[in-house]
């Protein structure tokens, strides 16, 4: 797994490249999470489009950014879902709480 | 049922990075299937689970564990087996759907995903003394054929 | 010499239909290594070449005989044995370039596209009877890095 | 393996889908190349952008098929040669005989 960071005015776009499989490989996303929130980042953009699988313990990764952004008040949002992570989100009901965007625009401008 | 020379079996150390090779064989075992693309994915999904299982829980990341997949069928339906050199559980508490206290958990949906995504999961003792998940897929044919001669599996 | 438990094993029936799977295993085995598209491509057709000539030649396509594939390794270099069950071969008629007269030849490439797309090829008796070809690749790491953090295999 | 047919004015297309590996898989294959040149077609233009890789007794597949047009006085040429295949063709001198194109109108105009 390998990850970017871009700022879109306040907005922190994180792309992930690869697989999030938990366990060390995937620390640096966890890290990367912890770190925004330190520095005080409320609004967090994955871009999961570069994603070619997850499996139940990243998923983990992200319900844990995404709860602890939502108790300091920020929110954690989800673009360019593939079709197989979409497949998981649908299954484990959590496409009901990670607000999910197609385009990364319409997604940053959601934020506002 | 098919004989074991008809079966693909495959041997990983315990390390979360061999997952990949895990999802790998999976898929490509079926790819020729003319099933689904989301029907092939999920079930690569369900076996990548199976496989983290046991590797965490069953061999618990020990050095010098393996994990065995094997794996047999067709266009009509495969059947994939996966087993770990731990101590073996009682799946039975995991049997639940997940409730509304359960979204947010950080765990624990394994097992749930496998259900979902494959039409049979079942726990036995595997041959040596672990546990060995069983995972059953009848894929959908995808509906709009190529039209061309198709030949082989 | 990396100990067995650092390494992947395959085995599957002598059919041409599983030669994805072969294909499938190595470059997923490689896939987050950084390594130029071209390495991974190149050493999965290599693996195809001698897991096609482990079935045929080796197994001659006979029924409950296996091919096995043993991979171990890391961004430095990965090494790859297929074994089969066969009569074992002289391999030294093989061991030279192709010329003129073989261009328009309809067979007899195997063994020159191992070579050409690996470090090392060699052939040796297998743990059983039949043949065991290694090879071994070094890969070219990508030159343009993405510049992220990256951790893991 | 999957393969379909097209006529482009006198041109045969074999359009090819799959992996090209040889034996009863690939029966497909050999048998509509022999089949145009039964059919007397001598303008074989097979499109490879589909595959996803062939062996060496592929490769002999289209070898066959080469020569036997070419006996005929007829020509086979390539078009959308993947990356990988492109490797294979090269080491093996093959690159040096059969013709192979990037555009499907550029290889179609080259019968002319
Ligand atoms: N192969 C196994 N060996 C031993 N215990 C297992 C195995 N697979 C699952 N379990 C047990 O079942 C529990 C639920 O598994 P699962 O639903 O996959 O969620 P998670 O792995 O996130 O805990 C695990 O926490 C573990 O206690
Ligand atoms: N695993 C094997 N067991 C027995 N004989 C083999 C094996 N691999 C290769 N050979 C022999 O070496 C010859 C050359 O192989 P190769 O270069 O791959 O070309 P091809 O397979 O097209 O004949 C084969 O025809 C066969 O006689």
């Amino acid at each position: 797994m390998t990850i970017q960071q871009r700022d879109i005015g306040d907005v922190v776009v994180v792309d992930v490249h690869g697989k999030i499989m938990g366990g060390p490989d995937s620390d640096g996303l966890k890290q990367a999470l912890r770190d925004l929130m330190e520095r005080g980042a409320h609004k967090v953009l994955v871009n999961l489009g570069d994603v070619t699988w997850i499996n139940s313990s990243g998923l983990g990764i992200l319900i844990e950014g995404f709860s602890e952004l939502r108790r300091q008040g920020g929110s954690l949002k989800l673009v360019h879902v593939p079709p197989r992570i979409e497949s998981l989100l649908t299954v484990t009901k959590l496409s009901t709480i990670f607000e999910s965007y197609r385009q990364e625009d319409e997604a940053v401008r959601s934020f506002a | 049922m098919p004989q074991p020379a008809d079966q693909v079996e495959l041997r990983i150390p315990s390390q979360l990075r061999y997952l990949a090779v895990v999802d790998a064989v999976v898929q490509a075992f079926a790819a020729d299937f003319g099933w689904e693309a989301d029907d092939i994915n999920n079930l690569g999904t369900a076996a990548i689970e199976a496989a983290s299982n046991a590797m965490e829980h069953g061999n618990r990341f020990a050095e010098n564990t393996n994990v065995w997949l094997r794996m047999r069928g067709d266009a009509g339906g495969v059947e994939v087996e996966i087993e770990d050199q731990g101590p073996g559980f009682d799946h039975r508490p995991y049997e639940r759907e997940l409730t509304a206290d359960d979204l947010l958990k950080l765990r624990g949906r394994g097992i749930f995903i496998m259900r979902s995504f494959m039409d049979e999961v079942s726990f036995a003792p595997g041959q040596g003394h672990g546990t060995c998940v069983r995972l059953v897929k009848h894929g959908h044919i995808k509906a709009e054929q190529s039209g061309g001669t198709s030949t082989g599996a």
